[in-house]
């Protein structure tokens, strides 16, 4: 699969929220299998609108209303894959996830496997998550450790609108469930973690341009977003830009990789990139206990163990709920990632 | 290998998604909702049977007639204390949400959520209450805080996050959480206290206390599993639990038929797992206040749990990030059939010569002038944002009941 | 702050925990079945509502009378090639199940479960429906793949974990998956298919094809979230597929009120979600195959889902792992007032003119015979835990669509 | 809290089931607010006969059958522990948590956290884990990992009778939600990862003795189960046993050590270790992709960076769902961790 199978020579500025959209528009026309549901995405077009102007263009058979049933959502999801079709479900927010937990673990991500290949269940859910946005305790979490736990899941994260619709097209068109999460905080503009200075919207923003038609980015590969001697920070979603910020900000030659596929992951270019620096950290919003970035570092030690010059530090949140009124303190903004960077650096 | 006997090529399948009667720019044709003249509906002994309450369960128990009267076997003893204590509670709910809603407004705080038009529900449940028992309600039961008198300020505090905020900045604005009041911490996700409810209420049977629980939930969210488990658990242990569903025709965008209610009513399912069951006009203060004692003795006179479908409009937006408009006619609230709660209570209380429109507007501009003290009160303690607000400390405090290791070497990375 | 106006000071509460009528030693008083007379319960036009089928949940469906005739409305045309193959399948099924629980006596296998006193549902539903129908059935229903004549030497070859088992080693014996005999991978994990049933049923309404689904489910495992995902998405939708709740009274080791049985039925909770519901005698084939004719035609017609609560009983015990003589009265079964489904058919059958006693008998051991040789095939091929085994590296396929270099390199680790 | 706070002067030989009912009788016994229930527990006591008895002697208030809805359970649980009492909800299978994974995440984890402390949720969830019997993908599992990532729950395994009893008496008094993971391979006797050689029944087994009365075993402490120079093994639950086979089969001076309380850890104990034998072999069945094994990685990776001489090596399940007929090629046995060992400290 090449990085991009461009079909269409227009390109056009859009927001992350844009380029899902017509990610899902642009499938939608292509295969008639492709549906997409869930809670308001209907005749409303979704809480964070990913889906609006869909039913009105594909009618209520391919994009309809879901009654408040995360597992039902993730059950009919996967008996329609089994039928044939392409269910892309919207769970309305990461952190309500956990109903459907069963059906995905038990169900989506074996169903492969434990029929020999007889039944599949290609089907993507997508989901908004992480903090950023005031959203407390239950509209900010970040899930994806409890995914990449689990053997026949594919878990994803774009970055930018760019990748968020190359990405799930090529979720869409995968074979394997692919657990799709969407960093809210990106959907209208990146955000570099300085919450108390003006965000860029997409519009404004030089990363912006997307092509209109169909193209894929691929599902086993990272993108390395700054490249960098000092020291690697392996991340994804909206600590992307975090990690640009601090090593702008710190004057710090770090390399950025923005996994993108966090599982299955793209360990070549994590291990290249490590053994070119010898230094490494590992970013991201959720809890750090058995978070992804344990197996990151887990990984990065036992691949790179003889190239490392100092310990691979977690940034992380905090392991606490994500809390409302101290939702900057929980964020692992720049200055913590630069302090790492300094750490890592000393050593 | 053909089993089949069918011989006909059958037509095409398609898939039904229902739709609400109107959508923006057209007007609802609420002939959907089936209704019951006030006091048609007959009131059955505290032992009755799950099977025998199922006509109750598509009929509407409703005890204010169109005049203002109270009439029919629901309309039971209701002293006038407790109808000028529900009228009060009412009014004060209504412009407590009015003037914080203007604050989230002002970015004064995140979020909010009003529960304009529902008001004589929480307020009627729990005025029918004891002290000791135990309310698990959704975001859209401040009625029950302002009914029980618990600090307004403190109340504000939270929905701005503030250094006062008595739940620490942890919780987004609105999720209270009052033990005292019998008000259990409200969840973000939805339905899951539900149940919990019943397990509470079966806690109290257990000890054979006498404590009995409420548990809520809506329209929209009674699809969730969890509602399913609390109808079962209540049912097998005969809980005693009230189990309160508030159909106000929507969940954010979605009509009430997404959730299951085209051609059945949520009040139904309560009686086929056994459990007697009601659908009462939700408007109507007083049929909440009798339908609630009903329930509440029934469980108190360990006769299990009740369900009870409460037929309501939520008048407003979801929540401070809607935009109702975009899905259904504007004025749809106007056209409701069951009216609003607080004027159908006035009337009746004019009636009955307990009120009149003067003292209704002079309670009303006493309430706002109180609830704007309380603000400015409130405010004195900070805004979301602003640096007068809880301690990053706090965000390590309480996840665990002693703070293990991790989180102090956490802690003292933050350098808190 | 009191308020309440109840005045009593109440009985302290006390949880109710059901209880079968009998234990070990007792003799089960199974009057709180409520039965029907054969032909007594009306059949209804295929585009009744619900609410009208409220009736037909807590009556039974009953086609064969105590002299084995064919009685009533449901006693609908039935083809004699069709009773002939239930007849076969049904006792295939049992003397299928009757070798193979000897053969994980003989510790030839981990793990067996027969549906021993069930074989009409899995039987006569099969005949009702169409190839291209597909089923999500529980563990206990090896009856479809009987029906549907899939090889047993296969199905043991599944059961025994072999060299040659279909599912290569990968699933606890019998959670077989045959696409083409319309049979789902079953799911060790209850219920969860239950809801995936609908969503393929959804499926092919949206892509307006005819295919109709059936979901299982016992009664033990209604209490699942899933189960209630199942209706309201079933209702809400319309979508094509019978759900069916075999009520077998026991869940392991917990009687049927346990499950939220009490004073109720599985076939009400149907009805109250907006869906047509039967409770129907599952003892007997031929009410079997006309009430599942009934919903199979409804799917098809695009009238939605039926829900049929199936009373029966689970003659054996739960799984090759369970002693049911620690939780209930050794003969129950044999006092189960629906008696046996196989005498029920075969008393038919002979009344019918289509069988008669030697015949029984002659079919039986041909099918052990039959049954024998299979086994003997299928054991050439290996048994659990024998090296003659399905490879480790078959343990690293099919988790993904193509296997990721992680997997790759943990089965170079292994060497495999 | 001390080891051990002896009351009772007699001990008994008892299976792991028999120490883990004592356990439960001592504290029904003892606290009028601790009720058993969950499918099967009550009249019949339970699929591997945990609570058998318990009903009988407490009547049917204090122990009594759940429905099939482990989502039931867990939210029943959740309320009766708000209410005052504390629960021992049995989960029947570890495979079967799922559907009650919302109630634990969002709900009994964060209910003193969201609440300021003024409701609790002090229960214990017990269930059976691993693999072993034959149990196929849906009755071996071994889900840690997904709790310990969870801020605001304890997550403890225990491996020997002894433990079992002291650590889920411990768990019943603590005031914080406890998984309580039973390695159901253990239940009957330790085995030690040979699955073709006999198995000591706890009868039999030098390790069996079980004080009858009451006692706990700290939840913040590691055992050492056998002291050694070479190489740190750190594990849990039915690995524990094959740790200490593979030590014994290769004759290697490996320090083995039960972390019984998964999160929090005694990450002391741990690092001491490591850093007195400079090399590390974490060691589980459940799968390996952010296994509990990556934090522990991790950590030992942050705090003994400069005392390690090898990369940390894991030794856990495949990445694959645990399947029946290779359940001994996919149970990480003594071999492998002989293998680990061996490259460990040829390193
Ligand atoms: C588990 C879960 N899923 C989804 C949501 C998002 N959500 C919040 S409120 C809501 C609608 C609820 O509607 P209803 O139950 O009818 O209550 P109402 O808002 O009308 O009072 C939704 C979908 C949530 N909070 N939790
Ligand atoms: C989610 C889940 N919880 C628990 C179990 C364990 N379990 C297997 S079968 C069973 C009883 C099911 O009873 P019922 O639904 O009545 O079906 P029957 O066995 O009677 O056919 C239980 C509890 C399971 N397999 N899955
Ligand atoms: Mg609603
Ligand atoms: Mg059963």
């Amino acid at each position: 699969m090449s990085e991009t199978e461009l079909q269409s020579t227009g390109s056009a500025p859009m927001t992350m929220i844009q380029a899902l959209r017509s990610a899902m528009d642009v499938m939608l026309e292509r295969d008639d299998n492709v549906v997409i549901f869930g809670e308001d995405v209907g005749y409303f077009g979704g809480v964070f609108r990913c889906t609006d102007g869909l039913q009105a263009k594909y009618g209520k058979q391919r994009v309809f209303d879901a009654p408040i049933s995360e597992s039902g959502i993730a059950g009919a999801a996967i008996g329609m894959a089994a039928y044939g079709l392409r269910p892309v479900a919207e769970i309305q927010f990461a952190d309500y996830i956990y109903p459907a937990y069963d059906q995905i673990v038990s169900e989506a991500a074996r169903l492969r496997y434990r029929s020999n290949g007889m039944f599949t269940s290609p089907l993507v859910f997508r989901t908004p998550c992480g903090g950023g946005i005031y959203g407390g305790q239950t509209h900010s979490q970040s899930p994806e450790a409890i995914f990449a736990h689990v053997a026949g899941l594919r878990t994803v994260m774009p970055s930018n609108p760019y990748d968020a619709k190359g990405l799930l097209i090529a979720s869409i068109e995968n074979d394997d469930p692919v657990i799709f999460l969407e960093p809210k905080r990106l959907y209208n503009g990146p955000f570099d973690g300085h919450h108390d200075r003006p965000v860029v919207a997409w519009s404004k923003h030089a990363d912006n341009l997307v092509p209109e038609g169909y193209y894929s980015v691929p599902l086993d590969k990272a993108a390395i977003v700054r490249e960098g001697q000092a020291v690697t920070i392996l991340t994804y979603g909206t600590t992307v830009w975090v990690a640009q910020a601090a090593a702008e900000d710190a004057g710090i030659d770090a390399e950025v990789i923005d996994l993108r596929s966090l599982w299955p992951l793209d360990l070549e270019t994590i291990v290249a990139s490590v053994k070119k620096t010898g230094r490494c950290i590992v970013l991201h919003e959720a809890t750090r206990t058995c978070g992804f970035g344990a197996e990151l570092v887990a990984l990065v030690q036992e691949h790179c163990f003889y190239h490392l010059e100092a310990p691979v530090e977690r940034v992380t949140g905090w392991d606490t709920p994500y809390p409302h009124a101290q939702e900057w303190d929980y964020f692992p903004g720049p200055a913590r990632v630069i302090d790492a960077m300094h750490r890592v650096l000393e050593d | 290998m053909s089993t089949s006997q069918t011989p006909a090529t059958p037509a095409p399948l398609r898939l039904h998604v229902p739709e609400p009667s109107a959508r923006p720019g057209q007007a609802t044709d609420f002939s959907y909702l089936q209704l019951s003249p006030a006091g048609a509906v007959d009131k059955p002994a505290l032992d009755v049977t799950a099977g025998q309450t199922a006509p109750l369960t598509t009929q509407l128990v409703r005890v204010l007639d169109d005049n203002g009267d109270a009439v029919g076997p629901w309309a039971a003893d209701i002293d006038d204390a407790v109808l000028l204590r529900a009228m009060h509670a009412m009014l004060k709910t209504r412009a407590f949400d009015a003037r914080m809603l203007i604050a989230q407004r002002q970015k004064k705080t995140s979020f909010y959520i009003q529960c304009l038009g529902e008001e004589a529900i929480a307020v009627g449940q729990t005025l029918a209450l004891r002290d000791g028992d135990m309310q698990f309600p959704t975001y859209r039961q401040q009625g029950i805080l302002i009914t029980k008198e618990v600090s307004l300020v403190e109340m504000m505090c939270q929905v701005l996050s503030n250094a006062a905020d008595p739940l620490k900045g942890r919780q987004l604005p609105i999720m209270y959480s009052y033990k005292d009041a019998g008000f259990f911490s409200i969840s973000g996700n939805l339905t899951t206290q539900y149940i919990q409810a019943v397990g509470w209420a079966m806690a109290s049977a257990i000890k054979g206390d006498t404590k009995i629980a409420t548990a809520w939930v809506g329209d929209g969210a009674t699809a969730e599993g969890d509602f399913h488990a609390a109808l079962v658990f209540a049912h097998v242990y005969h809980a005693p639990v009230i189990l309160n569903v508030v159909n106000n025709q929507w969940a954010i965008s979605t009509f009430q038929a997404i959730a299951g209610g085209e051609n059945t009513t949520f009040a139904a399912r309560g009686a086929a797992y056994g459990i007697p069951s009601l659908r009462v006009d939700g408007n109507d203060l007083l049929a909440v206040y009798a339908a609630s004692r009903w329930a509440a003795e029934r469980a108190r006179s360990n006769l299990g749990s009740t369900l009870i479908e409460w037929v309501t409009y939520r008048a407003g937006p979801h929540s401070t990030s809607d935009d109702p408009s975009k899905y259904r006619p504007a004025d749809d609230a106007q056209h409701f059939p069951l009216g609003d709660p607080i004027e159908r209570l006035k009337r009746h209380l004019i009636k009955r010569g307990l009120w009149s429109e003067e003292q209704h507007e002079q309670v009303r501009s006493e309430l706002d002038a109180e609830i704007s003290r309380a603000l400015k009160e409130a405010e004195s303690h900070g805004l979301l944002g602003s640096d007068n607000r809880p301690g990053a400390a706090d965000m390590f405090n309480d996840v665990y009941k002693d703070m293990p290791d991790h989180l102090r070497r956490q802690r003292q990375q933050l350098g808190v």
